[in-house]
């Protein structure tokens, strides 16, 4: 009996620890601050461990971090009173995990109370903390979310901002260099694609299947591979077979390196090559030299953009990595973009959310405005040029460079 | 009689004073509350079969997955209480299947086993929706708050826990404990092992589709490597194996230390999380061998030990 | 066609074979499932990029730095936490779980350290990335010197294993540990130097495999886990079962990749496994030992 | 007499090793069966297949009319034959009581809640045990353990007890304790089957002897034959060679 | 040379040896007799250092204590046990085995002279020197066995139940080796249930029962002794 005691202390024990730890928690999210301003509150959870590290460590995390530091190296952020206040960071590991990511930036709008929140990185994440934002009444500056959906998502949530456009632009602009290509008899029209089996590569693929139809492009090879593949020599022996002049991946970084390398053994050197995400990073270029030369993807920079060029030095020069040619830039801006509208409204987020909507702001891109709460002055394609990766679509848009087709036959090291 | 009706009494108490939580507790205590009781009922959902029967099972996101999935998949075109129905009914198809054609398996390699099924499962949801339907990611937008969310979670894990009291006296539990013990004894004393092990891998595994199916609403989008998060898989493990997987509150004792540890680890040192974490880890393992309510028993044993001299040993 | 299916699903396959000999070795014979194995591919594939990019040294020779390295890693690794936990065991069972736990602990640490030290960005490097022809089918230089390399270490440590006395009596402990102390065999000593030996096949694995792919500090989980799945398919510590599991999931792979269709390469991994473990629970060359 | 037991060219081989090799007899209801033989003759193998711990090779084992060969043990246990373990086999995580009710709850009758308990301490009490019913089975002496086996076995109700070596390791005390206690449910009418080496109790207990040697039947009679035949005494002293 | 004293040994509860003494001198050929369950098994695994005996007990070899010792030291020390059941390497040749068994270093410089002492002892095993172990019958197996431990360069060889589970006319074989191993001047421990044969070639002889050590004598008066027999087939009423 003693036995059956004990076990129902513990018992009881075990549950009165709950409840205390439970109770615990509603005290301290009650707690508030309320002295006075001497910082600028502003919190963000990122991957830093698990799947999305990667993706979050190149394109997103150096940018918060250099854009904090340049704010508070002049002096802090201004607010429209002139006063200027420095940032306070509050930083969260959101381990990869839907779960943890809605949690964190739950933690930061009700226990932390900052005053803005910084977006994590992905398309699912920012999708999975977006109904916070709005509820909470944060604007959220989603940066690396690839969606069509975006004016859908922009009814529902009045404060999001969809800055990466979606997978009809980035195929429709790739359909029209294609056609011209074909126009122009560069090709002969038929393309071989693969796609990662990933929001990402369907959302592209499925797009781009009807907008190279339309454009009269023959797709005589189209598969699906998991994430995580690494050896591509079966698709890419299949393409070199299919007789297509273009080859397209919409594919993540691993398999964009694997890819390439992978082409130049097979002796695979396609009149078009267009990859996925990781066809912008520096390191890309920097492995590939020469060879990257002519190879297209997403995003892209206008070589003759000073700003863009002095961002790009500083942000190698204080995070010591270069940063990427297709989402770092839009994250600096989307972040200046914040800095502007603070500076004309302060720190009233409602306020803010609706500057951001309607006003234009000077960022590293150039002059920087929404249209419903996107942004639609990005780069759909770019090409790997003298070294650098330079927006070449839409062909109208300033600062454009020209489509350089076709790319030259691999070079021997 | 209030001997047995105290219990009964306390654990009302408790989880009427866990409903009431979010009216004080704000929308982070909720998410706290959300996240915490999601692995609660993990965790005691996999020692329900893991604890006696020392199967450890990785395919906890297996199920979970599932329920997450089956919710975006309907979440259009049923309404909200079927759905978890279906995903309940979904998950259990699953569970039959899978523990028919793995119980024969022992050891590690019920571990890896259980572990590739998790990974099957995702690869062939993969498949399915890139080549049938033609999207990977859906939406799910279901008007279920957090509160809505926390109280179906407590409602939940309260079954788990009453299902898991339940079990552990009555003659299935007894059965469990048999088996666990010594198979071969289990069989000879007339216990069909292979109906008790399906019956609790399946009632499990229901719990678990279910945690899956309720928090899912949650990510607003879902896709196969959101839903199939190996790390669910391992965290439920490791938090009930900590707490004590072979007792009532155990897995109760480990998950909700756990979780404020790595919530309160990923808030003050994002930086060092994972070397802090992993040192955790291998200091629970030398300091905490048999898990917290063994720990907190033995030490319970010796205190009464010397403190009340003059009370016979135990063998006495 | 199927020339350059056969010849791709084998360089795949050495490399899943190297992975996994070194864990075969560490469960198999000092009884530690190493959930940590991964990160020490993964250090080590980080190591040799180190080396590479910044001393110029050629992975090959990378690899007389890393083996050794990862040897001396899984020789501290196994004395400062798995001797107590091999001491305070009652049995194989709790051996297994509280190695499960421990070195889940040591994954995080690894991982950990990596992040802190080089961040979690992509890394790659370009080595050896040159067309090599055989029987009229085209790889990568850098592929065919993983999968010689593969066969080098397989082979070495097949040699090793059945033709010196210390490999002998390596396997004796695999096969027999309660009769190893008679003939005076160090139970403790073999398992130490078998878990040492495994991290240094890791090592190796982590320098092959940083010459061909892209990896990040927290990519090791994918490599324990394709390691785990060979091991348990090729038959818990059986050296030739890994090997000819590595090669036959390779195989298997490029194959569904090239005729069926590439969104299948994984299902068909796991469906082969799950079926292997099926119709043989205990893996292809394993014995049933109750 | 009629049979309770027939087994029929029973043969289970373990790779190329037959452990038993066409080995026939019966048991008639009532009768006590002494199975002897040296150590690896194969009679546990023969006990584990009657309660189908393990499966024939090839023969039949009946109980009654009825075939229960190849039939799992928790279907034979159900048809009436319970057993104790070669090296004793106690739940180490139950207490003793739930160590009888294991069997009671999944026995014939099977019985749950008070009733359950009220009968284990009845099973408990007839083997000398009901004093340490609330105690965990490892704390148990190795007699205890093997009495608490015992009582298991008999809250099945069996119609055929197998009994492999219960006697063994015994102190003399506790060994006449031991066969008092078996010759008490003998005469109840439960059929026994037991393997023993403690000779003097074979002798007490066991009307009739199987003996068995290298995995055959050498010898089946009444005990003092048995015992006396010169193969069986060959077979447990050896042939001093010439 | 083997002195043992007060060897006492606990598995849980269960009292296996109560204040064992025995004794083997060199050369000598001591067997143990005893039913089942008499604790014979446990003294033997206490020598060899394979369970560790209570405390009090006292092992010496050569005058040297081995009481506690980890087995493979035991091993060094000069004491090579053949375990019940044989505890052969079976996923290994005979040749491998054989091997293993000149693993410690105090055989090692001597292996082929043991080596070709075995192989002349049982032929068969060169012939099947490339056989898996697992493979052989029940006898070749224990031949394996006792060639393993003749491999370390034992001073005290002692083996438990050897002809367990053997044919009979193998059983003749197997102690017609073990009279040549002895005239070889190695010290015999035997754990033997076939009473005759054993006896047959030692000197001397224990009668173990529950646990305790009762009877010792010569080889000869036991062989006679009615003690035995009744430990074995009881006594006739």
């Amino acid at each position: 009996m003693k036995n059956l005691e004990r076990r129902r202390v513990l018992r009881a024990m075990a549950l009165a620890g709950t409840v205390a730890a439970t109770g615990l928690l509603a005290g301290m999210t009650g707690a508030a601050m309320a002295q006075d301003r001497t910082s600028v509150k502003i919190g963000y959870a990122i991957s830093k461990t698990g799947g999305n590290a990667g993706g979050a460590g190149i394109t997103t995390l150096p940018n918060y971090k250099l854009w904090v530091k340049d704010v508070n190296d002049a002096g802090g952020l201004e607010l429209p009173d002139g006063k200027k206040l420095p940032i306070e960071v509050i930083e969260y590991d959101d381990r990869s995990s839907a779960e943890e990511v809605v949690r964190a930036v739950e933690r930061l709008a009700t226990q932390d109370k900052v005053d803005f929140i910084l977006v994590p990185w992905g398309t699912g994440f920012n999708l999975a903390v977006a109904p916070l934002f709005d509820r909470h009444g944060y604007p959220q500056l989603a940066v690396s979310a690839v969606t069509d959906k975006a004016p859908d998502f922009v009814k529902r949530w009045k404060k999001s901002f969809w800055m990466l456009g979606g997978g009809h632009d980035y195929a429709n602009a790739l359909a029209s260099i294609l056609a011209d290509a074909k126009k122009a008899g560069t090709v002969n029209g038929k393309v071989a694609m693969i796609s990662v089996a990933d929001g990402f590569g369907i959302d592209l693929v499925t797009a781009a299947r009807p907008a190279f139809k339309k454009a009269g492009i023959e797709v005589v090879y189209d598969k699906t591979y998991p994430g995580g593949t690494s050896d591509f020599s079966p698709m890419i022996n299949e393409a070199k077979s299919s007789g297509a002049d273009a080859f397209v991946a919409f594919s993540y970084p691993p398999e964009t390196f694997a890819l390439t390398q992978q082409a130049q053994v097979a002796s695979f050197s396609p009149k078009i090559l267009y990859l996925g995400v990781g066809t912008g990073f520096p390191v890309y270029g920097k492995n590939n030299g020469e060879n990257a030369t002519g190879i297209m993807s997403l995003g892209g920079i206008d070589p003759n953009n000073k700003m863009n060029a002095e961002y790009r030095k500083r942000h190698e020069a204080v995070t010591g990595v270069a940063p990427d040619y297709w989402g770092s830039v839009i994250t600096y801006a989307s972040l200046q973009m914040l800095q502007e509208a603070i500076k004309r409204k302060g720190l009233d987020k409602a306020a803010v959310s609706t500057e951001l909507a309607s006003g234009a702001f000077q960022t590293v891109l150039g002059e920087t405005k929404f249209e419903d709460n996107q942004l639609r002055q990005l780069w759909w394609a770019g090409q790997w040029q003298n070294g650098q990766f330079v927006g070449v679509m839409p062909a109208d848009r300033k600062g454009a460079s020209k489509v350089i087709l076709p790319r030259g036959d691999w070079k021997k090291k | 009689m209030s001997r047995k009706l105290l219990p009964a009494f306390v654990f009302a108490l408790v989880v009427a004073a866990l409903a009431y939580v979010p009216f004080i507790a704000g929308s982070y205590g909720i998410t706290l509350g959300i996240g915490m009781l999601g692995y609660v009922t993990l965790a005691t959902a996999w020692a329900l079969f893991s604890g006696p029967t020392r199967y450890v099972s990785l395919a906890t996101v297996a199920f979970f997955g599932i329920g997450a999935y089956t919710v975006a998949v309907f979440s259009e075109s049923m309404v909200y209480p079927l759905l978890l129905a279906v995903a309940g009914v979904i998950g259990l198809a699953v569970a039959l299947v899978v523990g028919l054609a793995t119980l024969r398996l022992a050891g590690v390699y019920f571990v890896i086993f259980t572990f590739g099924l998790a990974e099957l499962i995702r690869q062939l949801v993969t498949w399915y929706e890139v080549n049938v339907t033609g999207t990977l990611g859906r939406y799910i937008f279901l008007p279920v708050t957090p509160e809505g969310i926390y109280w179906q979670l407590l409602g939940l894990a309260t079954t788990a826990f009453l299902i898991s009291w339940w079990i552990g006296r009555s003659r299935i539990g007894l059965a469990l404990k048999v088996i666990g013990d010594d198979e071969v004894v289990a069989s000879h004393c007339g216990i069909n092992i292979a109906r008790v092990k399906l019956a609790l891998f399946t009632v499990s595994s229901v719990l678990i589709t279910l945690v899956g199916a309720i928090q899912a609403p949650r990510w607003t989008y879902v896709e196969p490597t959101i839903a199939f998060n190996p790390t669910v898989s391992f965290l439920t493990l490791i938090m009930a194996l900590l707490g004590g997987a072979n007792r009532l509150t155990g897995p109760l004792l480990g998950a909700v230390p756990l979780f404020m540890l790595f919530e309160w680890l990923s808030a003050n040192f994002p930086n060092h999380y994972s070397i802090i974490l992993g040192l955790v880890f291998i200091a629970i393992v030398f300091v905490l061998p048999r898990g917290v309510l063994a720990f907190a028993e033995e030490n319970w044993r010796r205190w009464r030990k010397s403190g009340v001299k003059n009370l016979p040993a135990v063998a006495e | 066609m199927l020339v350059a299916a056969l010849l791709s699903g084998l360089v795949l396959g050495g490399t899943y074979a190297l992975v996994a000999m070194g864990l075969t070795l560490q469960y198999g014979i000092a009884r530690i499932m190493n959930l940590a194995y991964g990160e020490m591919i993964i250090s080590a594939a980080f190591l040799a990029y180190v080396m590479f990019s910044t001393l110029g040294l050629n992975p090959v020779a990378g690899l007389l730095i890393a083996v050794p390295t990862g040897f001396a890693l899984g020789y501290v690794v196994y004395g400062a936490m798995m001797t107590p936990l091999v001491a305070r065991a009652r049995d194989r069972a709790s051996l297994e779980i509280d190695s499960i736990l421990a070195t889940f602990g040591l994954l995080f640490v690894f991982q950990g350290v990596m992040l802190v030290t080089f961040g979690a960005n992509f890394t790659s490097y370009s080595y050896l990335n040159d067309p090599v022809t055989i029987f009229g089918t085209t790889l990568a230089a850098n592929r065919v010197l993983a999968l010689i390399l593969a066969v080098v270490f397989g082979g070495g440590l097949y040699l090793l294993l059945t033709r010196t006395l210390w490999g002998t009596a390596l396997r004796a402990v695999a096969v027999n540990p309660g009769a190893a102390p008679l003939v005076g065999i160090d139970v403790n000593r073999a398992a130490r130097l078998a878990f040492a030996l495994g991290s240094g096949l890791a090592a190796a694995g982590g320098v092959v495999i940083s010459m061909y792919q892209t990896f990040t500090a927290t990519s090791g989980v994918v490599f324990t886990m394709k390691a785990l799945i060979v091991v348990i398919m090729g038959g818990v510590g059986n050296l030739i079962g890994a090997l000819s599991a590595g090669l036959i999931l390779g195989l298997v792979e490029t194959f569904v990749a090239t005729y069926i269709d590439p969104g299948l390469t994984l299902a068909a991994t796991y469906t082969i496994f799950l079926a292997v473990l099926l119709w043989r629970p205990a893996g292809l060359f394993g014995r049933l030992t109750r | 007499m009629s049979e309770l037991l027939t087994i029929n060219g029973l043969t289970k081989r373990f790779g190329g090793l037959a452990a038993v090799n066409a080995v026939s007899f019966s048991v008639a209801k009532g009768e006590v069966v002494g199975l002897l033989g040296p150590n690896g003759s194969g009679k546990t193998t023969v006990m584990n297949m009657i309660s189908g711990h393990l499966p024939p090779t090839s023969g039949t084992i009946a109980l009654g009319n009825e075939t229960i060969s190849g039939l799992l043990p928790n279907r034979i246990a159900l048809k009436g034959v319970s057993r104790t373990f070669q090296l004793v086999r106690g739940l180490p995580s139950l207490t003793v009581a739930e160590n009888v009710i294991a069997a009671l709850a999944f026995g014939r009758r099977r019985l749950w809640g008070e009733t359950a308990r009220r009968e284990a301490l009845l099973r408990l009490d007839e083997v000398g045990l009901a004093h340490r019913a609330n105690q965990l089975a490892q704390q148990l002496t190795y007699i205890d353990q093997k009495r608490m086996e015992l009582a298991r076995a008999l809250a099945l109700e069996p119609e055929l007890l197998l009994l492999d070596e219960w006697l063994a390791g015994l102190n003399p005390t506790e060994l006449r304790t031991g066969i008092d206690l078996i010759d008490t449910i003998r005469k109840r009418g439960v059929t026994i089957l037991m393997v023993e080496h403690v000779m003097d109790a074979i002798r007490a207990l066991c009307g009739r002897c199987v003996v068995m040697n290298a995995g055959r039947k050498i010898a089946d009679g009444p005990t003092a034959e048995a015992l006396a035949d010169r193969e069986v005494i060959t077979a447990y002293l050896g042939e001093a060679h010439a | 040379m083997l002195e043992v004293a007060d060897l006492s040994l606990h598995y849980g509860r269960h009292v296996a040896l109560n204040r064992v003494s025995i004794r083997v001198g060199k050369g000598e050929t001591v067997v143990i007799l005893g039913a089942n369950g008499a604790g014979k098994s446990s003294l033997l695994k206490s020598i060899a250092g394979l369970t560790k005996p209570d405390e009090g007990a006292i092992v010496s070899f050569d005058r040297r204590v081995v009481t506690g010792m980890p087995a493979h030291q035991v091993v060094e020390a000069g004491i090579a046990l053949v375990p019940e059941g044989r505890g052969v390497f079976g996923d290994l040749t005979v040749e491998e085995n054989l091997a293993l068994g000149a693993y410690a270093r105090r055989a090692r410089a001597d292996a082929n002279d043991s080596r070709e002492f075995v192989y002349d002892l049982f032929p068969k095993l060169k012939e099947r020197r490339a056989q898996y172990v697992n493979t052989m019958s029940g006898g070749e197996q224990q031949m394996v066995a006792i060639g393993r431990a003749l491999m370390s360069k034992p001073q005290l060889l002692m083996l438990d139940e050897p002809s367990l589970g053997l044919a009979p006319l193998v059983v003749g074989e197997l102690f017609k080796s073990l009279g040549r191993i002895r005239e070889r001047g190695l010290a015999l421990l035997i754990v033997e249930q076939n009473v005759k044969m054993s006896l047959s070639i030692a000197d001397r002889g224990y009668l173990a029962e529950a646990g305790r050590i009762g009877g010792e004598n010569t080889a000869s008066a036991l062989m006679g002794d009615a003690a035995v027999q009744r430990a074995f087939l009881g006594a006739p009423r």
